[in-house]
């Protein structure tokens, strides 16, 4: 019980991180291996208004959110949209923008090895116990897994119910239809990329109340993210709940039964499984 | 009466997309030397029915076999090396390669294959067939529209198939061009081979093939000689729709 | 009005389309017939900005210049594209997929409006307002298709054939509904494989052969444009009445291979698709014994120059035989003047009024129809013939 | 095989090249050796790197995961056995591990396989690491008589049968058919390639070449631990030097690896503390300014030239 509730709460912030990455890839078409790299850098916001103004990280999204949403919008005209247009094929894009988003990472871990050093940093929000179902569960753990909730359900309203949302998925199913409707693609695909990073960064804020985080974490993140979205079926929005709530509970479950340095090799066992079984995700369809 | 089996044989193939039937339930033969018209108007599922014999998807129902052999469920590559080859209806070449190498990439890995001077020397007698031995080291870039066309023919002919299947080998092309491409296959008829021909201009299926079937919305509508197959009320129907007057 | 100004196409090194114009009203039904790979779905694509191949030439909505301008910009002055493939969003419900049809500026504030009328002209949509498209039939997806464009509130509707993959009832279904779309006031640009139905519902017509525009008429003569159907069944199929009584008899040897004429001849009567001036020309091999004795060729079939004079010198009953006598005598002769002729054959190219006039004269329609309508009845009965004797494909019934 | 008047001389060439390298050791100073070994080690693997992701598109970043797998062969085995057999074992386990990892992921889009080589190394160190607690240590001691020379003229001999190697596969059915894979894999599967097999070979002949690489390297660490052995950061540096030498020929590689050595070592000497910003900075360089690498550039000026000379 215990194991799965922790599970379930650490399956729902890592299901508001693969959204992020689900917008980026799924919607947008780009595969961001920089995606890490923005939550990290939105933990970092959140340990430096923490610790420097006591403001709470909270609080903090409120701010890192608008914050990451132009930053990733800027780096999606400036540097990726150049990509886009040269490019060919879709294979050709996708190891371009693989390769293109390797540097960005690099770059983001080399500037933030600059500004805040080599160390890992923690601190301390809310670590006061509460009980549920009768076991101790940190409050930050749980205040998180809660505005994770929040946010991926303001999310997916957003995308099944509002104009905007629909469009976005439009792009996501055919971005040729999407044209013929009227749609100016480049822009919402600008559009997606920049809200993706915005809900990653959101996401590295809450985790960092709760998890150590250090300038190359970033990367493994990513990974995570990866697999979920694949899991999930790309661009597929409950796929990616389902399956980051699977990760999170089969990572509790290996570190507390077996070994915590083994969370990854768990992950990966998982994925290659998916990818013999279902390579087209739990949700995925079939492409012909 | 025949005892021998037919080159190909089609029986009860269906393929499905989703919920959309584009082959359903066809049947039929192709024998040795023969020239098979598949013809239909856009969007019956000739093309499909090329792509579940060379193993590009798989059939979802039904059996295809090559002389009594069913290859319904092989692979692309394992069908080709059987002896079914295929031209691909927006002619597909390899452009890092010149004209030769494009070639020798059929006569390497195809039914018989070969290697060395061998596929060299059995590359450039295919390119020779097809008229363009001259251009065999020419970059793919400097071709024009019908020699692609005719380097793909011989690729394809390099891997000495048994059966050819030509997809829309004469769509898109000049007059002029027209006309060479179907002494093309004219030639290629006259030496005995097998093939399929998916094909919209009429007057080459007409003097082309031996025999036609006709397809419309994923269904056998008539078959029979390119006359009788076309005069057939069904297939005029299909061509030009209701006759509503 | 849309109008489309000498809009030419290519993809690198082929020419997709050359100096094509064509105008739809509102309105009005305009069918643009051809056959595969004739440039008709260039042209369409190229209309709505999404042509990949480069472009030159102009469209011009209601005097407001399109060309060049993005996908979106060109919905938004009032064309909405229902391309090949129909354009839809396959895993979006029925509802999503139209909301999404009226995204555009110019839709939004009729949006309900649109849709009450859509959803009166396709009472099935409503129905299934809440499917998901891709688990729906083809002609239930095409039907969401034309409700997609619809719902941008265009004011011009470009189809590119529509009827793909439709069974015959649907598309009886589609083409009414079609007419009742441009009842509503939409003009209509539609592209075509199935002449017949297409050209019962619309207006006025172009055929597009080979890249250009060869003829334009109304739908009512294009109905009985010999041409029109040897576009889609070459030479012999205009000409049923001539072939039928030597037309494959059913105890033929099937590995006989036809009459092989000589390729030459074959892309000539193949080529007789292509050039205009020549429609009359009809070379079919194998070629049917002459029923009456043919006068001597007067000059070479392939001349394309001048057209002939009609009805005059050509007394309809010879004319068929005519022609083939003259085909056979010259076909040798045709490919060396073929083939120094073909390349330069636009320069000369008549214009489309000359053209029409120079069709000729193939008298009363109805006539041709009952003899067309004769022709069929026997081809049945042979077809019939055929498969009982000839079944090698064995079915059940067959035995 | 008939070797042509071309070959020869490319043959000859290339074994002086070799030769040269080869005496490296008996000039040069302790600095300079350690640089040669660095040259040749990331020339092996680039080279070995850009064999299999070369004509298939494919970016493997798994080279740290076999790299790693190798130096713990020699680290584990050097107790128990000779070493001349280490990297032997090392190629074999690189082999197979590669054929697992290719079964499962080359029939996928590229994307899929670039996430799943990605995270192989952390697999492996997480895996080793969590065997390592079970007996106590932290990492293991290589204590051998072998010396930077010897890894050096180890490593020259094995860029040699890469080269080698590489030049029988450019030769045969398998590089031929890679070729046509990388330009049209259903092409090439209608011309009777089984396309997942010819993936499969050549991802096993990258693999266990870096294995090897890894099993050499070992006695120069002396101490192994997983963190140094499974380094991401190999990984990324392999394919951006393949990457800027391009990986169209055979000698692409070796044109990024020895500039990028050097700057590399300026790099660490002069800002050690933004190295990863600066190879994050060289990425998007190569991407933006050097799409197909050195390589490229060449062909592309080659062929201005020609062109002009046609003209004039």
């Amino acid at each position: 019980m215990e194991i799965l509730i922790t599970g379930l709460v650490l399956g729902g912030t890592y299901a508001l991180i693969a959204m992020g990455l689900n917008l980026q890839y799924g919607m947008a078409r780009i595969m961001n291996l920089a995606n890490g790299e923005v939550l990290v850098a939105g933990g970092f916001a959140a340990f430096w208004f923490y610790t420097a103004g006591q403001i709470s990280p909270l609080l903090t999204v409120f701010i890192v959110a608008p914050l990451a949403f132009v930053a990733n919008w800027l780096i999606y005209v400036i540097i990726l949209r150049p990509l886009v247009k040269r490019a060919k094929s879709r294979g050709q894009l996708e190891v371009d923008s693989i390769l293109t988003t390797f540097g960005l990472s690099f770059i983001a871990v080399g500037v933030m090895l600059a500004v805040f050093g080599g160390d890992y940093f923690s601190y301390s929000f809310l670590a006061t116990p509460v009980q549920l179902f009768g076991d101790t569960y940190a409050l930050n753990r749980i205040l998180a897994f809660l505005s994770a909730v929040v946010i991926c359900g303001a999310l997916y309203l957003w995308l099944n119910h509002s104009r905007t949302g629909m469009s976005v998925r439009a792009i996501a199913v055919s971005p040729d239809s999407a044209k013929l409707v009227g749609i100016d693609v480049p822009r919402l695909s600008a559009i997606a990329f920049a809200l993706g990073g915005a809900v990653t960064a959101v996401g590295g804020t809450l985790i960092s109340s709760f998890l150590t985080l250090d300038a190359s974490t970033g990367v493994l993140f990513t990974l995570k993210a990866l697999i979920i979205v694949i899991m999930g079926g790309v661009g597929d929005v409950r796929g990616t709940i389902v399956a980051a709530l699977m990760l999170g509970i089969l990572e509790t479950f290996v570190a507390s039964v077996i070994d915590p340095g083994l969370t990854l090799a768990a992950a990966y066992a998982l994925f290659v499984i998916i990818l013999l079984f279902r390579p087209q995700g739990l949700f995925g369809r079939k492409t012909t | 009466m025949r005892t021998d089996a037919p080159v190909l044989s089609l029986r009860g193939v269906t393929k499905r997309f989703g919920g959309l039937v584009a082959v359903n339930d066809l049947d039929f033969d192709v024998a040795e030397h023969q020239v098979l018209g598949l013809i239909g108007p856009n969007g019956s599922g000739k093309s499909t029915t090329l792509n579940l014999i060379s193993g590009a998807f798989p059939a979802s129902s039904g059996t295809i076999s090559l002389r009594g052999t069913p290859i319904t469920h092989l692979a692309a590559q394992d069908i080709t090396r059987r002896g079914i080859s295929r031209t691909f209806q927006l002619v597909r070449l390899l452009p890092s390669m010149n004209v030769l190498e494009n070639v020798k990439a059929g006569a390497v890995f195809g039914h018989r294959r070969r290697w060395g001077a061998e596929a060299d020397s059995y590359a450039m007698q295919m390119l020779e067939q097809v008229g363009m031995a001259r251009m065999a080291h020419a970059p793919i870039g400097q071709l024009t529209y019908i020699d692609t066309k005719r380097v793909e023919l011989a690729r394809v002919l390099a891997s000495d198939p048994r059966l050819l299947l030509l997809d829309e080998w004469l769509a898109g092309l000049n007059p002029t061009e027209l006309e060479e491409g179907i002494r093309l296959i004219k030639s290629l008829r006259d030496q005995g081979r097998t093939i399929i021909l998916v094909e919209h201009v009429m007057d080459a299926i007409r003097s082309l093939c031996d025999h036609c079937v006709v397809m419309s919305s994923g269904a056998k509508i008539a078959e029979g000689t390119p006359e009788q197959a076309l005069s057939d009320p069904e297939v005029i129907r299909a061509y030009l729709g209701d006759d509503d007057a | 009005m849309l109008e489309v100004q000498g809009i030419s196409v290519s993809y690198g090194k082929h020419r997709a389309l050359e100096d094509a114009s064509v105008r739809v009203a509102k309105g009005e039904i305009v069918v643009i017939l051809g056959a595969n790979g004739a440039g008709k779905s260039t042209l369409l694509k190229a209309i709505s900005g999404i042509c990949e191949g480069h472009v030159s030439g102009s469209v011009r909505m209601d005097g407001t210049d399109l060309t060049d301008k993005p996908a979106n910009r060109i919905v938004e002055e009032g064309i909405a594209l229902v391309p090949e493939g129909r354009g839809i969003f396959p895993d979006l419900t029925v509802q999503e997929n139209l909301t999404l049809g009226a995204y555009s500026a110019r839709a939004r504030d009729e949006e309900a409006g649109n849709l009450e009328r859509l959803f009166t002209l396709f009472p099935k949509l409503h129905e299934r307002r809440r499917q998901v498209v891709r688990t729906m039939s083809g002609g239930e997806q095409q039907m969401v298709a034309i409700g997609r464009a619809m719902m941008s509130n265009p004011a011009i509707l470009t189809l590119d054939e529509p009827s793909l993959g439709l069974s015959p009832l649907l598309c009886k279904e589609l083409f009414q509904n079609l007419k009742a779309v441009r009842d509503t006031g939409i003009g209509i640009l539609l592209v075509e494989q199935n002449a017949k139905q297409s050209l019962a519902i619309a207006d006025r017509g172009y055929l597009l052969e080979n890249a250009h525009i060869v003829h334009e008429d109304s739908a009512a003569a294009l109905a009985v444009d010999p041409a029109v159907q040897k576009a889609y069944l070459g030479g012999a199929a205009a000409k049923p009445v001539r072939s039928a009584p030597v037309a494959a008899p059913a105890s033929a040897p099937r590995t006989q291979r036809p009459a092989a004429a000589d390729p030459a001849a074959i892309a000539a009567a193949a080529m007789q698709n292509f050039a205009p001036a020549k429609r009359a020309a009809v070379a079919p091999p194998p070629p049917p014994p002459p029923v009456q004795a043919a006068p001597p060729p007067s000059r070479p079939a392939p001349a394309p120059v001048t057209p002939p004079s009609p009805a005059a010198t050509r007394p309809q009953g010879i004319q068929i035989d005519d022609l083939v006598s003259r085909a056979r005598a010259t076909s040798a002769a045709q490919v060396s003047t073929r083939n120094a002729q073909q390349p330069r054959r636009d320069p000369p190219r008549p214009k489309l009024a000359d053209r029409t006039t120079a069709m000729p004269d193939l008298g009363n329609s109805a006539d041709r129809l009952r003899a067309a309508l004769d022709e069929i009845e026997q081809a049945a009965r042979r077809a019939e013939a055929y498969r009982t004797d000839h079944n090698r494909t064995p079915k059940p019934t067959g035995k | 095989m008939t070797l042509t008047g071309k070959d020869y001389k490319n043959i000859s060439v290339v074994v002086i090249l070799l030769a040269l390298a080869a005496c490296l050791p008996l000039v040069s100073g302790a600095y300079l050796l350690a640089i040669g070994v660095t040259i040749a080690m990331y020339t092996v693997l680039a080279t070995s790197w850009a064999l299999f992701s070369g004509p298939t598109h494919y970016i493997s970043l798994a080279t740290a995961a076999f790299f790693g797998v190798g130096t713990y062969t020699t680290g584990i085995g050097i107790e128990y056995l000779p070493y001349w057999v280490l990297p032997i074992i090392a190629g074999v386990l690189g082999a197979v591990m590669a054929a697992l990892v290719g079964l499962a992921t080359l029939r996928l889009s590229g994307v899929y396989f670039v996430i799943f080589t990605l995270g192989l190394a952390e697999l492996v160190r997480q895996v080793i690491t969590w065997f390592q607690n079970f007996s106590g240590q932290k990492g293991l001691y290589v204590l051998t008589e072998i010396t930077e020379v010897h890894i050096y003229w180890q490593l020259v001999g094995l860029a040699a049968a890469v080269y080698l190697v590489g030049w029988l596969i450019g030769r045969s059915r398998l590089g031929f058919a890679l070729r046509i894979i990388g330009d049209d894999e259903e092409v090439a599967a209608h011309s009777g390639i089984n396309t997942s097999r010819a993936k499969v070979l050549l991802f096993m002949v990258s693999g266990s070449v870096a294995a090897i690489v890894g099993a050499m390297l070992a006695p120069r660490y002396i101490y192994i631990e997983p963190l140094l052995a499974f380094t991401p950061m190999l990984s990324f540096q392999v394919v951006i030097m393949a990457l800027l030498g391009g990986t169209g020929r055979l000698w692409g590689p070796i044109v990024g690896v020895i500039p990028f050595t050097f700057l590399w070592e300026a790099i660490s000497a002069s800002f050690p503390n933004q190295t990863t910003l600066l190879l994050g900075v060289c990425f998007l360089i190569i991407v933006y300014l050097l799409p197909r690498g050195f390589v490229g550039l060449l062909d592309k000026i080659r062929s201005k030239i020609n062109a002009a000379e046609a003209y004039s």
